[in-house]
């Protein structure tokens, strides 16, 4: 059936300005670049997987995170409450920039706020680094003025985006939480607003109960309570949020969520997608994202589409 | 010596019984030899995932020990995971990445290792028994069982332990630290390394934090990733939350938060 | 450790005011007790697994679903995008209500309306019924007016519980809809309105591509191009809304989404869930929700509960 | 016979080759035989379930043959459930709900039974053709399969077929709706029964509709549970859509819409 397979195609693109070798980015907070290096090395160095660095997202404070267990293993999947663990943006600044500074990839800082003004105090701070060459925006917080989670709301988002898209000329991605009842909407608002791209999905909210059948009625295994769910278990739903929003947006998609080969990589592409982001799947292996890019390179391949960038956005 | 970046095939050339566990041997061509102490991510190539979809992340092991490109895991069957690893057949696949974290620090040149054992615990502490000897430096060994049948597993160690069981089947019928508890007293020079359940790892920090004994503990915690990428792994030191995958799964016993153990 | 194991436990429970023998129901749309009573005849009425039946949802108007493919399997999970085909109001009532009323539990009929009038329509119809105990109100579907999904807003639920709590004396379990932001908020102004349960979850908005390389670029496999995701996958997620909906209300709730086996059914009765409900796992073994209740009952039994019914609420 | 209510656990009694596919037999003690044309919903009972959580529903499979309680089914490994299904071992556990759906109906008196099969939907025409026999009524086989390496599959008739083979190398070069149309011409009393891929079972409803020749179909759908509860194996008939777990999987050809199969 099939003919003769051509060349390897070209899987060069462009995110929001920034131009990568490929699309294969990673999720924020699902691989910390600094433990890797020393963990891998050179072997790390030489085979970078992402064709973007995405940080580890800050905040305003240092954080200590949560308490443990932080982890529970789900069906084809796996629940956190990680809590952002993290230096502050001061920290941040003086420690680990520097050394990510030395990937050898653009640099994507995730940023979290409690309230807009910390939005503001991060994105200003971040972006005058001349080592960041964009921000992403994790949105999944709750506002502590409003009690809201920002991304929840397409109002609290046009508001957000109102107050520091003045500050930096450099990209805004907007990581959309999936547990907005109108991901689309979040989306439309964010675009309005005028955010360059758009990432998602980030973790469902989930729980595990403790399998300890002495313990307390009702306890919960995390140490925070709840959690957020990642991995192949959410992809058909990341896929369908990914579709929404590429419908009602003519904004890069940065599409993730339970992406563990090519074929999923392309099923986002399919769906919308601009760039895809491996995350749970790296904690499987951690060169997971390389393979993704190989195995999509082939299937894009078998399908004769010589140029990633002439790949079709029809939604 | 970093590991190889990403994870890799290995062939599982040996499974066998040890007491109740299984050794479970591959052979690893590409990785470098790991310190005792160290640890691998380990899943099975096939079967790995179930009817509830789990087994899905890798599994946490200390090396056990190590013969030329042959490295041995000792295997208590536990859960889902543990299972299918236990059960993995001579010729089929196992997934690995590693050699991961940090393992044990050699004992000062004055010090007399004391090495503590409870349960599978005993993994990390024959590699670590062995390296010792090959320094010319025979530590005392207190192995921890359920019952005699447990404790068949000490013979995986070069020479044989002072064993304790909880049923009295074997050796002193009573808890390893009760052991410790004795050598702390006749040996003030002691260095002890312990690795078991919690409840044990916390007795013997409070023995050797009450003596001012240097003791370093390889720590569990689930794991997701096993190279610092979840922040899943930690355990309260005096300096916070540390991920013990790449800042363990050795610790010396005083940069613990006492209150560690506490949920 | 475990001393001697006690008596089976009884496991009968209430339920906005039904009596049930236990705690296990089947989630609507899973279980065709007509079609399973053609294909099992006396072996199923023996051993009916389900303490109160709840029929697939009925709308007023007939329905032929959606165009196939309809299924999709999913990582340890299902999507479907079946599009309620049902008889429509007056076809369920002289041919379904019939056969079902021969059923030996409880019946719960299942209604959704494309509106308030029409749920007002298919909340007096079927309540009028004697053969039916209860009434489940499936608000997953838009509101053709408003163009909002009805249980995704707070405010559209308590408009609807205003319209048809009044139509009847007999108990109205609201199913909520798993994609909402705040679906503990929606469980609240479904209580204001005078709900007697609520049930959840339903499926999660899910989409799968299609496989064929040669197919269109983001061609959608389901004929109806979206559907709704079930299974182990979604467990994680039941549970945090169950545990969300059971601390903000005093509602009795029915717990679903991925309950595989007594254990899983346990976890939502630890989460705040009164009684469970069994959904996809009925696909996989017709009697599934036999072996959820024997298990439960073991595990009951271990932990030293005599009585469900003092199993405590502690959410 | 209605179906024992619930799955339930057999063992695989064997596993051999027929041709490319796997023949996997069972023992069910407890089902009444099936019906030629009725199916079984099968998982295996270990490694069901993978890296991806798939499979993890049972799937569909009409059964091929019966010797006493040994239930035998044609599986042509094309994806996950269906790879599992042709590696189980003898001795292996398979969870198994059935008999399944509506078979084919007895031909008229009068009628020439003639069976057209394509591929692995040689399966439910095996059993078929040996119940006409035992009912002294001799089928005409006509059966299509892509080489002749896939044609040894028809060594499980009770007779040999008349074979068409994709490239020449067994019987009549070319598809099996060819020998169909010659049989048609020179058989107007025929009733036909067919199980094969979709385009060849459009093939022989429009042949048999211009013909008004009777014909029974045995369709494929994914499905989910078997038993009429999910609605999701539904084929566009004249009266709507139709279940064909429960009112199938055998329809009668000129039940179906003609663009039964347009999506
Ligand atoms: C550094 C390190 C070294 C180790 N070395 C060894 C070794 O040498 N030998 C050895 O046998 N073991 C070792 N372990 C422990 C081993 O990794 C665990 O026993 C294994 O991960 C259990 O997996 P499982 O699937 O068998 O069981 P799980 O089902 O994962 O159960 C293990 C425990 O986790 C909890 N749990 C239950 N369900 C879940 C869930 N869904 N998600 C999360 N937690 C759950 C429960 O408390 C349960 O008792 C080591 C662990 C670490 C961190
Ligand atoms: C009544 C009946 C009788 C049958 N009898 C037989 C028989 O005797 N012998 C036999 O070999 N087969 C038979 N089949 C077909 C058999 O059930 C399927 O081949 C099997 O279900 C495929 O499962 P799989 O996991 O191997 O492949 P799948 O991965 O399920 O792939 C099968 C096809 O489904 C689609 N698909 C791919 N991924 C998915 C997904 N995630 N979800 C849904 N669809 C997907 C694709 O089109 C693919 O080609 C029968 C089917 C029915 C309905
Ligand atoms: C352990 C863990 C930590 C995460 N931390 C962050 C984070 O700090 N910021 C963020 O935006 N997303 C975070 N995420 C979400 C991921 O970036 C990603 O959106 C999500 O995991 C879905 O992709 P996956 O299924 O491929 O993992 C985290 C996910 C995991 C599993
Ligand atoms: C095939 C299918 C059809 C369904 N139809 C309905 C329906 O008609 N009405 C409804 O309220 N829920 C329907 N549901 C949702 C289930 O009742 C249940 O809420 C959901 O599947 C989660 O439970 P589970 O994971 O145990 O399946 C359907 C689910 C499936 C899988
Ligand atoms: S296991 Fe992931 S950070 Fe330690
Ligand atoms: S397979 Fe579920 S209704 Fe037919």
């Amino acid at each position: 059936m099939a003919g003769a397979l051509t060349a390897a195609p070209d899987l060069a693109t462009g995110l929001a300005g920034l131009e990568l070798r490929h699309p294969v980015l990673n999720g924020s907070g699902t691989f910390d670049a600094i433990a890797a290096l020393r963990t891998f090395g050179d072997g790390l160095r030489e085979r970078f997987p992402f064709s973007a660095f995405v940080s580890k997202t800050i905040t305003v404070e240092r954080r200590d995170g949560n308490p443990p267990p932080r982890l529970w293993e789900a069906p084809a999947g796996l629940i956190n409450s990680i809590g952002l663990p993290n230096k502050g943006l001061d920290g941040f600044l003086e420690h680990d920039l520097p050394v990510l500074a030395t990937v050898p990839v653009p640099l994507i800082v995730s940023v979290a706020g409690f309230g807009h003004d910390e939005f503001a105090t991060l994105v200003e701070g971040v972006a005058a680094r001349t080592e960041v060459a964009a921000l992403e925006l994790n949105v999944s917080c709750p506002n502590v003025k409003s009690g809201c989670v920002m991304g929840d709301d397409p109002h609290e988002t046009a508001t957000l985006m109102h107050r520091v898209r003045p500050l930096t000329s450099k990209p805004l991605i907007v990581k959309l939480t999936p547990n907005a009842s109108d991901v689309g909407g979040v989306a439309v608002a964010a675009e309005h607003g005028g955010a360059d791209a758009v990432s998602l999905i980030n973790t469902l909210r989930a729980r595990a109960i403790d399998p300890a059948l002495e313990s307390a009625s009702g306890s919960a295994w995390l140490g925070a309570g709840s959690g957020g769910l990642s991995g192949p278990g959410v992809r058909a739903v990341a896929l369908e949020q990914v579709h929404q929003v590429a419908s009602r947006t003519t904004l890069p998609v940065v599409g993730m969520g339970g992406i563990r080969c090519g074929r999923d990589a392309l099923d986002f592409l399919a769906a919308g997608a601009t760039c895809v982001a491996v995350g749970t799947e790296s904690f499987r292996d951690p060169a997971a994202a390389e393979r993704v890019r190989e195995e999509l390179a082939q299937l894009l391949s078998k399908s004769r589409v010589a140029r990633l960038a002439d790949y079709p956005r029809v939604v | 010596m970093t590991a190889p970046f990403g994870r890799r095939l290995c062939e599982v050339t040996a499974n066998q019984a040890a007491g109740p566990y299984r050794l479970v041997e591959v052979a690893d061509r590409s990785g470098p030899p790991p310190l005792a102490g160290q640890f691998y991510m380990l899943a099975a190539a096939r079967g790995w995932g179930g009817a509830d979809g789990r087994p899905h992340l890798a599994r946490a092991f200390s090396v056990c020990r190590v013969r030329g490109e042959r490295l041995g895991f000792l295997v208590d069957a536990i859960g889902p995971g543990t299972e299918r690893l236990a059960a993995l057949d001579q010729g089929e696949g196992m997934w690995l990445v590693g050699p991961l974290g940090i393992g044990f620090s050699p004992p000062a040149r004055e010090a007399r290792p004391v090495l503590v054992a409870g349960g599978v615990g005993l993994a990390p502490l024959v590699i670590l028994a062995e390296s010792l000897r090959d320094a010319g430096r025979d530590p005392l060994v207190l192995a921890g069982f359920r019952d005699s049948g447990y404790a068949e597993a000490a013979g995986l160690l070069p020479a044989p332990p002072v064993l304790a069981t909880d049923d009295g089947s074997a050796g002193h019928h009573g808890l390893v630290t009760e052991l410790l508890v004795d050598e702390l007293d006749q040996t003030p020079s002691a260095v002890v390394y312990a690795c078991g359940p919690p409840a044990m790892l916390e007795s013997v920090r409070a023995l050797c934090a009450e003596r001012t004994v240097a003791a370093e503990l390889a720590l569990e915690e689930a794991m997701a990733c096993g190279f610092g990428a979840c922040f899943g792994c930690v355990v309260l030191t005096r300096d916070g939350y540390r991920r013990i995958c790449v800042d363990g799964p050795v610790v010396a016993a005083s940069d613990l938060e006492e209150s560690w153990l506490e949920r």
